[in-house]
């Protein structure tokens, strides 16, 4: 479904990623691990087109999407949760969630959307005429979730939804995130909190200072001495 | 042994949203100590408290026995509090001395007149001052650069002269904000000597913020560990590590783990 | 402790900050009843002449603050589009359809005008953003600043070729003299201008508040990168709101130069530091507090030149650029805007 | 000038010791000096009147006059990075400072001290030299003034104050006549004639543009080496910190508000003594000289030499007061006899000058004389220094 090969980024002239290559196939959850700083936030920045590659290719559905702006990815199909939420904040999650639907024109498919995401986080239904700046992290790490699903994504992309919530609400959105995609949507990952992460990945990459370390299986790696040691200080 | 920069009780709202929650540690004389926690803990914004650059609602900062809460950034500065940046924040049109010279602005003397004049004691008080900007450099591996603009170096090199750029304020405490971001673990490994180095040489104290694992149990004394603006533990990297709490909120418990 | 001396530091700051507004409001109130006393029918007449200014600039202040909230940039050549709009008014009405009488013909062609003068600022005030500031949109802010300064000084070298270094004089299509209500006289064109103005700041909310690009307006002055993962085209959102600014201005342009019947080159210059002081009273990025601002200014501004204790028009500039810098120091927010702190 | 220009412009490929570009300097300006005092009447007519019409010594003087002023600006908006928009403002102080204290304008009082004009005129005459210290006191007193609550504000907050003072200033000038009785400016008339300036017991009239052209270059000269000096001590460095990065500055112990008002102090002071200067140039202050158009021409001739290069400044100082004053009047009517044409060179100066500003901006941020090379020479100084200091 997704396939990046050989990808670079630069800002000026720092390298953020060193020749990267990975694969989603369609169905998965695939997740993107590492320490911060190893350039996990800067691929997905690339593939929604807010950052311009250096080198390389980013293929979706048999397309080259590198080089696209970053509204036309998003027509492609790929909806992107990004790091620190950033969701809007003077606005309600009402308007934030039809934010999310910006490209749709079906009302009634918008209408059964929100529905849907509002099933899957019900706290949002009980802020829903709230503005969202005034909501908990938590909750506003829901809503960036909720819009990025308004927009009917074929991938969906994650990027560190746990960042700081309550092991309580982590459990909440790892089990969600393995709902969505039971659902029937494509997943990729980015988590610092690389147990959970596997656990409910099929597939894992290992970035590392740009380029990738190790791949695999989310089960092997879960086990792999290598990954405990980076992730739990050996 | 006794410390040297002390955080009691701070707490620290935005907006209503409390980012820090009643969190005091202290800093040891010589010693070096970590504040690991997830994304979004609190940490960069604890650091912002220590600096001055933020205000706590409430609780007290106290440095070398006195207290710096009320303080204005370089005040706490020149009194010895010096940081880097998580992400680099260099002077970057100017080279890499002067980068480092900035931060003896505060112990320099020279008056707008001397300067213009060019009066034997300003001369002299720059030439010592280069020099020691240049012996700075060398200390951190970067001598060669010295007349480089600071845009132009390398990842690694930026983030050394932005040690030897705090190291400048002839500090007593040294933060630094994940400084082996986007570094290969050999690098890390070289860090964590350096760390070490910096101490032992300087006598400078040291508190980290860093999120490699390898690196924090190896290069610190004591950990405290923040979680949502709280501090849930504090011990020795051993303690640390077996803490379930820990565990729990930081490494990841692996939700659903034996699917 | 030293703690509590901060805040109470804090606290004092915020007292004699009231203290000084309140005196400020004090004496403003006192000048305005000393006034109303020694001439009531003078002073309505004159209120309403500031009111009628008040809308002007609020039109041109709504430039200011579109773009200011979109793309955190002073626009500074926004002025100058304003005095284009007037000369292309004054030439599309007296020289091309040769309309210098108060006639239905007339009337056709300043409808006409209108329109063709908010395509011609919009389309003016796109191309800047294309050629000019869109390249500088990750630059320090210093550059794009001073790209706009640069930008208004080419704006006022096309208004001095076209219009000469000298003012000119225009004969207006709007109907003269005035409708008595009580003992005031309310004059036609002041009349028309609101007629104008209020259906189109109406349009104008709608368009912000209902309407699709509007809320893309809105989400990009939010968060321009989030805004792009939501499909949002940034660049023709922002292009959009220049647009927008650009057809205020030349409404405004169009109005003076019907109601005053002048032009001049430098008149953006003036009108537009006016206008963006009160934009800058309403609280800048705030569409509400821009035209709240403007009509304060044009009032104060008003009332100043025209009351028989007042400073007079000579010191009308000043007055103005006081309360700017005034307000900068004690209230830099505005009116309704709130304070944004660096994020680090 | 254009002699000056050309061999400044070798200068830079051959780094110099401060000593010898002082001493290049001055024999520059002695050159020029003798050259209009003594050689200029026996020049061919040609010559002459070529220099009539392309380099007229009044335009020499008045662009040293911007010289001045384009530095101190390039300290507020080069070295600190504070978009000054309102430097007329200090201009204006600075020749009315000239105006009260060397002229008969405040004719109730006589007070003499240093200055040559007869005794018996009444007003204030006070010697040039003076009159220039309490210029740019006075400017450098409003710097501080309006500096002080207006530069915590965000920058572009800052450089719209500054151009709210730059409009009230000249405006209370022109309306000075009377306030509350009192004759501030003389309004619209302005004050004129200024008296001439004193130097080593010779008098100064309108005339002796040679001379005052070397008064002005020392001053220039002066302005240079100012700002040469502090920009490498560690004021000039704690400006250029602000600059690139407030935050980072301030957490490196730069206290913010005090350097930021040093800047601006210093500013205004050259701004101050800039006016004093002009004021004696063209022999009197003139209400409606100081207008926006100032402020701008001097930005543009700090951005065009490139914000914080000293010696890129002065060149775009140079060049664009010529084009200004001469060029573009020069340039025009010998185009327009040799094409017949009739267009009004002068008038396209609001399209120069702003379109300098966008096009620097857009493709040559760091202006015509990029900073990099001047750095390199002077490190070749400082490799000298610490070879002499025993490395």
């Amino acid at each position: 479904m997704l396939k990046i090969d050989n990808l670079e980024v630069a800002y000026g002239n720092i390298k953020a990623i060193k020749g990267i290559s990975l694969e989603v196939n369609e169905g998965e959850i695939v997740t993107l691990i590492g320490s911060n700083g190893a350039g996990k936030s800067t691929t997905l920045r690339a593939i929604s087109g807010l950052l311009k590659p250096r080198g390389g290719s980013i293929t979706f559905m048999g397309e080259r999407i590198d080089g696209l702006e970053g509204h036309d990815v998003v027509k492609k199909g790929i909806c992107h949760s990004p790091e620190g939420r950033r969701i809007f904040p003077r606005m309600t999650v009402e308007e934030n969630l039809d934010l999310g639907a910006f490209l749709r024109n079906d009302k009634e498919g918008i209408a059964a959307d929100k529905e849907r995401v509002l099933e899957l986080f019900p706290r949002l239904r009980e802020r829903i005429t709230q503005k969202a700046g005034t909501m908990s992290g938590g909750e506003q790490q829901m809503l960036a979730v909720a819009r990025a699903l308004m927009g009917q994504p074929k991938l969906l992309i994650l990027d560190e939804p746990s960042m700081g919530l309550a092991p309580v609400l982590v459990d909440l959105i790892f089990e969600t995130i393995q709902k969505i995609n039971q659902q029937g949507t494509t997943i990729l990952l980015v988590e610092q909190n690389a147990l959970a992460a596997l656990s409910v990945a099929k597939r894992a990459y290992v970035l590392e200072s740009g380029i990738i370390k190790m791949s695999g299986n989310a089960k092997d790696l879960q086990s792999d001495p290598e990954v405990t040691k980076a992730y739990l200080g050996g | 042994m006794s410390s040297i920069l002390s955080a009691e009780n701070i707490t620290v709202e935005f907006g209503g949203l409390v980012a820090v929650n009643d969190v005091s540690f202290d800093i040891p004389e010589k010693g070096i100590v970590s504040l690991i926690g997830p994304n979004g803990a609190g940490k960069t914004t604890f650091f912002n408290i220590l600096t001055g650059l933020y205000k706590p609602t409430s609780g007290h900062v106290m440095y070398d026995g006195s207290e710096i809460t009320a303080l204005t950034p370089h005040k706490i500065a020149s009194a010895g509090v010096a940081r880097t940046f998580q992400n680099i924040r260099l002077f970057g049109s100017m080279t890499a001395e002067e980068n480092v010279m900035v931060a003896m602005h505060s112990h320099l003397k020279a008056s707008l007149s001397a300067t213009i004049l060019g009066l034997p004691s300003q001369r002299r008080e720059e030439k010592a001052a280069r020099e020691e900007a240049r012996a700075l450099l060398e200390f951190v591996g970067i001598g060669k650069t010295a007349n480089e603009f600071a845009r132009n170096l390398s990842y690694g090199d930026q983030r050394r002269l932005e040690v030897a750029r705090a190291l400048a304020l002839r500090p007593k405490v040294l933060l630094l904000d994940e400084p082996t971001a986007g570094m290969n673990p050999q690098e890390s490994a070289v860090f964590v000597e350096f760390v070490h180095r910096i101490r032992d040489e300087k006598g400078i104290s040291i508190l980290l913020i860093e999120h490699d694992m390898a690196v924090v149990m190896k290069v610190s004394e004591r950990i405290t560990v923040l979680d949502r603006g709280e501090k849930i533990a504090e011990g020795t990297p051993a303690e640390i590590k077996s803490n379930p709490r820990v565990i729990e909120a930081y490494l990841g418990k692996g939700v659903g783990a034996g699917h | 402790m030293a703690n509590t001396s901060y805040k109470a530091r804090q606290a004092r700051r915020v007292i004699i900050e009231r203290t000084f507004g309140l005196a400020i409001l004090a004496l403003m109130s006192f000048w305005l009843v000393a006034n109303l006393f020694k001439a009531p029918s003078q002073f309505a007449e004159v209120a309403l002449i500031g009111l009628s200014n008040g809308i002007l600039y609020a039109l041109i202040a709504l430039g200011y603050t579109l773009v200011y909230g979109i793309i955190e940039l002073i626009n500074f050549a926004h002025g100058d589009l304003f005095m284009l709009g007037g000369l292309f008014s004054a030439h599309f009405i007296a020289l091309w359809f040769h309309q210098t009488k108060s006639s239905p013909m007339g009337w056709l062609v300043f409808f006409l005008a209108l329109i063709s003068v908010m395509i011609f600022c919009a389309g003016i005030n796109v191309f800047i953003e294309r050629f000019a500031y869109r390249r500088l949109r990750r630059a320090p802010k210093l550059a794009p600043l001073i790209t706009a300064v640069g930008v208004s000084f080419m704006i006022q070298f096309v208004g001095l070729r076209w219009n000469g270094s000298g003012q000119k004089t225009w004969n207006s299509v709007l109907p003269a003299g005035h409708a008595m209500l009580g003992s005031v006289k309310l004059p036609f064109t002041t009349l028309i201008s609101f007629a104008v103005t209020i259906p189109i700041l109406a349009a104008l909310t709608f368009i912000v508040t209902k309407t699709r690009q509007g809320k893309a307006m809105r989400a990009t002055a939010q968060d321009q990168d989030a805004s792009r993962l939501m499909g949002i085209n940034v660049n023709r959102t922002i292009a959009f709101t220049f647009a927008l600014g650009g057809s205020l201005a030349g409404v405004a342009g169009l109005l003076f130069q019907q109601t005053r019947g002048l032009t001049s080159y430098n008149l953006g210059y003036q009108l537009g530091l006016i206008a963006f002081t009160s934009a800058v009273l309403g609280g800048i990025g705030n569409l509400q507090g821009a035209v709240l601002g403007a009509i304060l200014i044009g009032l104060i501004q008003g009332l100043n030149d025209g009351l028989p204790i007042g400073l007079g028009q000579q010191w009308s500039q000043t007055v103005v650029f006081s309360i700017l810098i005034l307000l900068m120091v004690f209230k830099p927010a505005g009116l309704l805007g709130k304070q944004v702190t660096e994020k680090v | 000038m254009a002699i000056s220009l050309k061999r400044k412009n070798k200068k830079q490929k051959n780094p110099a010791s401060a000593r010898q570009w002082a001493i290049s300097l001055t024999v520059i300006s002695i050159g020029i000096w003798a050259f209009f005092t003594y050689l200029f009447d026996k020049t061919p007519d040609a010559v002459q009147s070529w220099f009539q019409v392309w380099m007229p010594p009044s335009t020499i003087n008045e662009s040293l006059v911007w010289v001045i002023c384009a530095l101190g600006l390039n300290i507020v908006v080069g070295y600190a990075g504070l978009l000054d928009l309102g430097f007329v403002a200090f201009w204006a102080f600075g020749g009315y400072a000239a105006g009260w204290f060397m002229s008969g304008f405040f004719n109730q009082v006589n007070i003499h001290f240093g200055s040559m004009s007869a005794k018996t005129i009444p007003g204030i005459h006070l010697s040039f030299w003076l009159v220039m210290i309490i210029a740019a006191l006075i400017a450098g007193f409003f710097g501080i003034i309006i500096g002080a609550p207006t530069l915590r504000l965000k920058s572009d907050y800052l450089a719209l104050v500054t151009l709210g003072f730059g409009e009230i200033i000249p405006q209370v000038f022109t309306n000075g006549e009377n306030i509350g009785g009192f004759n501030l400016s003389n309004g619209t008339k302005g004050i004129s004639p200024v008296d001439a300036i004193g130097v080593f017991g010779k008098r100064l009239g309108p005339f002796d543009l040679g001379w005052k052209f070397l008064i002005y270059f020392f001053l220039a000269a002066c302005m240079v080496f100012v700002s040469l000096r502090i920009r490498g001590g560690r004021l000039g460095r704690a400006w250029l910190a602000i600059r690139e990065d407030e935050l980072a500055a301030s957490m490196m112990g730069v206290p913010l508000m005090r350097t930021k008002l040093t800047a601006y102090a210093v500013g205004a002071f050259s701004g101050g003594i800039g006016g004093a200067v002009y004021a004696t140039h063209v022999n009197g202050i003139f209400a409606e000289r100081f207008n926006f158009s100032i402020s701008i021409i001097l930005l543009a001739m700090v951005v065009l030499g490139g914000m914080g290069n000293v010696w890129g400044v002065i060149i775009g100082a140079l060049l664009m007061a010529w084009i200004n004053a001469t060029g573009l009047p020069a340039i025009g009517d010998t185009f327009n006899n040799t094409f017949h044409t009739e267009i009004n060179f002068p008038s396209y100066n609001f399209l120069l000058f702003g379109g300098i500003l966008v096009l620097m901006m857009l493709f040559k941020r760091d202006g015509l004389l990029p900073e990099a090379r001047l750095k390199m020479i002077s490190h070749e100084n400082d490799d000298e220094a610490s070879n002499t200091g025993g490395h």
